[in-house]
């Protein structure tokens, strides 16, 4: 009896889906470190292997020889069951990203719908593992990821909306076939559907981060102001997982971003597309993103949310009407 | 206090900031009554590192007790050193050497540099911004390896005694002076175009956190606190001590009163500490660095004297009462910080958790300058 | 014959078999735990294991739009309505009637049974010809065209509620 | 000059004592003693005149009063020595009369009358005000009997005062009547001690 | 309405300024020092501990014995005592301890001492596992320096 | 019967959908708070909608309908809760509890 070949496709997907999502997480790590040491002008991790290579390695077995504590007064089964409930999805939202023409694990119709639906869960995780530990730090950060992630989810539907207008498929594949050769085809750059396209990309870059709770609107885990917010009474591994997930929303965000409005896999020249294309490009995201958190202080929670409502709204919708109304004129 | 008792019942919940919190920058609690984000009611509570200086003052002479200076507000430390050396030379009626003045302003604006230049980037770590802190930390340790060639040593220094100062100062260290000058001079845009100017910066601080003048009256705050809420209270100006009233320079005030206002006085004294830095250097005058016939044994004259100095974070004060014996009566240490954090149970009233963080940052805590 | 557990489709069938576990046990959670936020968690867990469900009833469209709206949405509402309302949640009243619990235990699976059975007795006659396949563009045209009326007016519902939500949860705070 | 009208407005709560100093010297230009139940009017004073409250503090006098009874009985004997001699040599000069007046050493004005009784030591509470714009500190300071050291509180006029209060409080021992939480600030929760009374021993 | 796109635009700028400085300073060399691996050079004047000076003819320590650092020490961490040798003059340094748990390195002993026989040694790289570790023989260490 | 076969039957889906009303049901009797019930109900409605999804699935002439029914309770529950989760608040503002029994006032 041998193994059914969709199967091995299956499972090699799923394989190299969570090897790929486990060693970003771990290299992200060691990027950001290295990142914000060169831009305060100090070295970052340099002790453990050449340039500090294995020190995410050396991170993970600190983490995981740590002792598992569960606090008193913790409800134990959401406690242990929410760092998981923020990682598997966001392993899952890789199951339709296409890394290249070829390299994709399952392509169906709905791809875009899938990470969106997949993103929203990892809300509830973190929801629940602040409920779950019962300190107050943790609940306030909760309800700020809330109402957070409502608020940055409207822009953001909204921006994406309009680029299905555009396209006029929510299939991750074909949006990226359809901006074939050259970064003039982009959907970035594609000014002939909506002259305010560039500005989308921002709102939707805006989004991102805050939906990532990324800095400078990481909200959540504001060390300053709630210790880790949510995290604050997780020990290592439950933290590390955590943590883990928080950096697989990361690349979904970078890899939706460059599918949606960089030409995926698509080369700026229309040369060689490939799958290297796709990987410099979510990493210049990625370098863009922790450049970001180590050059600007945090907002506040109420001018987030003033950010949301009174400029990125009004501006995601009137593009959608901007472009609904070219579309149909042209 | 009726807030924590209602706390039960209510909708407010009472949240334990610190003693190890990562924005009380050391070891204060502060307690805090919730209603949601918004603090109703703030209740700092201090001692966590209360040393007992002033017991400590009773029982060592008066030379003896240089080294404590330093070590309470470890940031401005020199300030310390001076409010003290000028309290007793103003008691026991000690002249100082003309040179050691101006070697007592250079150092103590450098250092008063430093204190601010750590206070920008830990406050931009409040609010969550790394980079500046470690670039102000760059510039920060300039001055560090310039005091400590003179000093020998980096934070707590204890450099100043009765009459001028423990060592002279060398060309190396008036060139490195000079060279720092230039060197923050070039950098201080950089600082204004990656913070003060920086939109998320300015809608953090502009408006937030409102100080009234009648409310550091009432409080007696001082220093950059009541310079941003638009009193114009410098004692280098207002008291000139030292040599001070030889130099031009302007106090930075500013009327807005909110957190963007503390913050701008702040980074204004920098500017200003590098004029009188520069004048001193221009014109100091040789001659000794210390009055030749001081004993070594110093005995104020019976009677009680109070002396106040400028450090970093408002006016420092002493109040020395001596029985004219070798050891200090009473040694009342007024440290400026402990005034300015008392009007924050009130000021943070009704304001949301990060803001009220804002303003405590804005505050620049020492914390061992405060428990003392 | 039974299909082997290696193919694709034995692999199916399996994941199904769990995705009704999950949905039951998610719903028994919700049902029966002691604490509100537990079964909130149930809650989210059976809706999970339906929108499985729904993905093997041909529907991948309306399976992630529950994840989307139950999962990310009510759920994430629920927990903040427990947040808010029941932080101190260890007082659960215990208070009520000895025969409430195992009376509705009775009635619940009486009329499970009897839905069941009225279900598994019904000889279903299956439609001759179907008008299209049900993807998400016939979705779409349908909305747009025959159902457009209700579109409209859940589009209604929704704002209604939105507002009557808004007014209703305001008025706590007096302040700013 | 605003000095004086401060003074003025001082003296009108007559105070004990009130004196200008020489600021070069001592670093404050007004130095007011009041009892201790006139604390509060001096401070409302002080506010209306727009002063900002720098500090209060504590000095404990303990041994103060043995030693101006020391000095005191000094300075009578001394005296009485002088008198005695002169006294001897007016006699010496006026032969006979001698033996009339034996010298018996009466009592100074200076030295308390009721030095029969225990000697009780003050605790001096000082409080420093200043102003904002020009160079004018004030020093209002009381005195209490160590044994009943209470001061009405300042802090309804001066909120800032509160924590000063409580500081010296921890510190001496004073109670401030009327304040609203005298629990130690700087000292332990727990603390019944008073570290810079002079007697205080670890 | 043109304020509200004026800040808009205006504080995008700024951001995109506070980034391109980040970036500049990303490009250009650390500004840190290795530590372990590589290490400044100490100013002349560090006040470490104290160490007992030798004089260059006798060999010996050039203290005399009168006890002026120990009364200058604010925190009491010096501990000396001398004896008279038979025939010689002055005193001779016989015990000389430094307890550096309690010293503050303030520089009152060095600054008090009048035949300048104690200075600042330049060891700043201490570390131990035992509080007793720091009770300083100086005239021990005084003989170990050469 | 086929275990690995379920997934094609219609009846399948039909029991598990009465399943999910029976414990939505035994849940709204037993709950005694606010929030428990509205987790039931909740859960009675997605008994209905896998029906609703079932049929659309195996009966039903045209496919979309069945979907766009269920696309409608999803928008009236998540309309449904958030209306609830108001009025709970709003009741717990004022009573200090969502226990049923404590909000009594509205019985006659």
């Amino acid at each position: 009896m041998s193994l059914d070949p969709e199967v091995v496709r299956v499972l090699a997907f799923l394989v190299g889906v969570i090897a790929f999502a486990a060693l970003n997480a771990a290299y992200l790590v060691w990027l950001e470190r290295k990142e914000a040491g060169h831009i305060q002008r100090r070295i970052g991790p340099k002790e453990v292997g050449p340039f500090g290579l294995l020190q995410p390695l050396a991170d993970g077995a600190k983490l995981m020889t740590k002792q598992l504590i569960v606090p008193d007064g913790v409800d134990p089964v959401l406690f242990k069951i929410a760092p998981i409930m923020v990682m598997v999805p966001a392993i899952m939202s890789f199951v339709t990203i296409p890394f290249s023409d070829t390299l994709v694990a399952r392509n169906i119709d709905i791809g875009l719908l899938v990470i969106f639906a997949f993103a929203s869960v990892n809300v509830l995780g973190l929801l629940l593992g602040a409920w779950g530990s019962r300190n107050k730090y943790a609940i306030i950060s909760a309800a700020r990821v809330v109402s957070q992630n409502v608020a940055y989810e409207i822009p953001m539907l909204v921006t994406v909306v309009t680029l299905v207008m555009i396209t006029g498929t929510m299939n991750l594949h074909e949006i990226v076939m359809s901006q074939q050769g050259g970064f003039w085809n982009w959907n970035i750059l594609r000014l002939n559907a909506s002259p305010l396209m560039p500005i989308s990309f921002l709102i939707f870059f805006v989004c991102m981060l805050a939906e990532t709770n990324r800095a400078p609107f990481d909200m959540a885990e504001a060390e300053s102001e709630l210790i880790a917010g949510a995290f604050t009474e997780y020990p290592g591994m439950g933290f590390g997982v955590f943590f883990m997930g928080e950096y697989a929303n990361i690349v979904i965000g970078a890899c939706l971003a460059t599918i949606l409005f960089l030409g995926g896999w698509q080369c700026p020249f229309g040369l060689y597309p490939g799958v290297h294309w796709f990987l410099i490009k979510i990493y210049a995201i990625i370098f863009t993103v922790i450049w970001i958190r180590w050059t600007f202080p945090r907002t506040t929670f109420y001018s987030l949310l003033n950010l949301s409502w009174k400029i990125l709204i009004p501006i995601s919708f009137f593009n959608l009407i901007l472009t609904s109304a070219m579309l149909k004129v042209f | 206090m009726s807030a924590f008792a209602q706390s039960q019942t209510n909708e407010t919940f009472v949240l334990n900031l610190g003693p190890q919190h990562p924005a009380t920058h050391g070891v204060l609690r502060v307690k805090l009554v919730m209603d949601g984000e918004y603090v109703v009611e703030a209740e700092p509570v201090l001692g966590y590192i209360h040393r007992m200086h002033e017991k400590m003052g009773e029982n060592r002479t008066w030379a003896q007790f240089l080294p404590n200076t330093g070590r309470m507000d470890y940031l401005h430390a020199l300030a310390f050193n001076h409010g003290y050396v000028t309290a007793v030379e103003r008691a026991a009626g000690i002249e100082v050497a003309e040179r050691a003045e101006y070697i007592r302003v250079i150092t103590n604006e450098l250092n008063r540099i430093s204190s601010h230049l750590l206070w920008f980037g830990a406050f931009v770590l409040d609010l969550g911004g790394f980079s500046p802190l470690l670039y102000a930390f760059d510039d920060r340790e300039h001055i560090l390896d310039l005091l400590e060639s003179v000093t020998g040593s980096r934070l707590t220094y204890c450099y100043y005694r009765f009459g001028g100062v423990y060592n002279d100062i060398d060309d190396g260290f008036l060139a490195g002076t000079t060279a720092f000058i230039k060197r923050l001079r070039d950098r201080m845009p950089m600082y204004h175009n990656l913070v003060t100017k920086n939109i998320i910066m300015m809608k953090r601080l502009e408006g937030i956190g409102p100080v009234s003048a009648e409310m550091c009256r009432k409080y007696g705050a001082t220093g950059p606190v009541a310079r941003g809420s638009g009193i114009d209270f410098d004692l280098r100006k207002h008291e000139p001590y030292s040599v001070y009233s030889e130099f031009d320079f302007e106090v930075p005030v500013y009327t807005e009163c909110d957190s963007m206002a503390r913050y701008m006085v702040r980074m204004d004294e920098i500017e200003q500490s590098m004029r009188i830095i520069e004048q001193a250097v221009a014109k100091l005058p040789d001659g000794p660095f210390m009055t030749p016939k001081v004993s070594k044994i110093v005995k104020p004259p019976k009677g009680d004297y109070y002396n106040a100095v400028e450090t970093a974070r408002g006016s420092f004060g002493i109040r020395l009462v001596s029985d004219g014996t070798n050891t200090p009566y009473r040694l009342k240490l007024r440290s400026p910080t402990f005034s300015n954090l008392s009007l924050f149970g009130e000021a943070s009233r009704g304001m949301l958790l990060p803001d009220a963080l804002a303003l405590m940052g804005s505050l620049d805590l020492v914390i061992p300058e405060i428990d003392r | 014959m039974s299909p082997s557990l290696l193919t694709a489709e034995g692999l199916s069938g399996l994941l199904f078999l769990s995705l009704v576990g999950v949905t039951l046990v998610g719903a028994v959670i919700a049902a029966c735990a002691a604490r509100v936020i537990r079964s909130v968690a149930g809650l989210a867990l059976c809706f999970l294991g339906v929108a499985g469900l729904y993905y093997y009833l041909n529907s991948p469209f309306v399976a992630l739009m529950q994840i989307l709206i139950y999962v990310g949405a009510v759920c994430v509402t629920i927990i903040f309505a427990v947040m808010l309302a029941e932080s101190d949640e260890t007082k659960m009243p215990l208070k009520q009637n000895g025969l409430v619990g195992p009376l509705g235990i009775l009635a619940g699976g009486l009329l499970a049974w009897a839905l069941a059975a009225l279900a598994l007795k019904t000889d279903w006659h299956q439609a001759a010809t179907k008008v299209n396949n049900g993807t998400v563009a016939d979705i779409g045209q349908s909305l747009l065209t025959t159902y457009s009326m209700s579109f409209e007016l859940i589009s209604v519902v929704l704002f209604v509620a939105i507002i009557g939500s808004v007014v209703l949860a305001r008025g706590g705070r007096s302040k700013s | 000059m605003k000095l004086a009208a401060i003074k003025q407005a001082l003296a009108a709560i007559s105070p004990l004592a009130i004196e200008q100093t020489e600021y070069a010297g001592k670093g404050f230009v007004l130095d007011v003693k009041v009892a201790a139940d006139q604390v509060v009017e001096a401070a409302i004073v002080l506010d209306k005149e727009d002063f900002f409250i720098e500090a209060v503090t504590g000095v404990d006098w303990l041994g103060e009063k043995e030693a101006l009874k020391k000095e005191a009985e000094k300075q009578a004997a001394a005296a009485a020595a002088a008198k005695a001699k002169a006294a001897a040599e007016a006699a010496e000069a006026a032969g006979e009369e001698a033996p009339a007046a034996p010298a018996p050493a009466p009592a100074p004005a200076s030295v308390p009358s009721e030095d029969v009784a225990p000697l009780i030591d003050d605790l001096e509470v000082v409080y420093d005000f200043n102003r904002y714009d020009q160079l004018c500190r004030v020093v209002i300071r009381t005195r209490v009997p160590r044994d009943n050291p209470e001061v009405p509180t300042i802090s309804k006029v001066y909120p800032g005062a509160n924590w000063h209060e409580r500081e010296t409080h921890d510190f001496f021992g004073i109670k401030f009547i009327g304040h609203p939480d005298l629990s130690p600030l700087l000292l332990p929760e727990d603390a019944d001690y008073h570290p810079l009374l002079k007697d205080f021993t670890v | 309405m043109i304020d509200y796109f004026k800040e808009i635009i205006s504080g995008t700028w700024s951001l995109f300024v506070g980034m391109a400085i980040t970036i500049r300073y990303f490009f250009q060399p650390v500004v840190t020092v290795q530590y372990p691996h590589e290490t400044l050079p100490m100013p002349p004047r560090f006040r470490g501990h104290i160490d007992l000076v030798k004089d260059e003819e006798s060999g010996q320590s050039k203290c005399i014995v009168c006890g002026m650092c120990q009364k200058a020490c604010p925190s009491g961490c010096i501990t000396l005592a001398g004896e008279k040798p038979e025939g010689g003059k002055g005193k001779v340094l016989t015990k000389y301890i430094l307890d550096f748990t309690k010293c503050s390195l303030c520089g009152l002993c060095v600054e008090s001492c009048k035949p300048e026989a104690i200075a600042f040694s330049r060891d700043y790289n201490l570390a131990g596992l035992n509080r007793n570790d720091y009770v300083f023989d100086l005239i021990k260490r005084m003989e170990e320096r050469n | 019967m086929n275990l690995l076969t379920l997934s094609n039957e219609l009846n399948t889906y039909l029991v598990i959908g009465a399943m999910l009303f029976g414990i939505g049901f035994y849940g709204l009797v037993q709950r005694r708070t606010f929030i428990g019930m509205l987790i039931s109900a909740e859960l009675i409605l997605s008994g209905a909608s896998v029906n609703f999804m079932a049929f659309n699935r195996f009966l039903a002439p045209n496919p979309t309908v069945g979907q766009i029914f269920t696309l409608f309770i999803m928008a009236i529950a998540a309309a449904e809760a958030a209306i609830a989760l108001s009025i709970i608040i709003a009741v717990y503002r004022n009573y200090k509890s969502v226990d049923t029994e404590d909000v009594a006032d509205l019985q006659g």
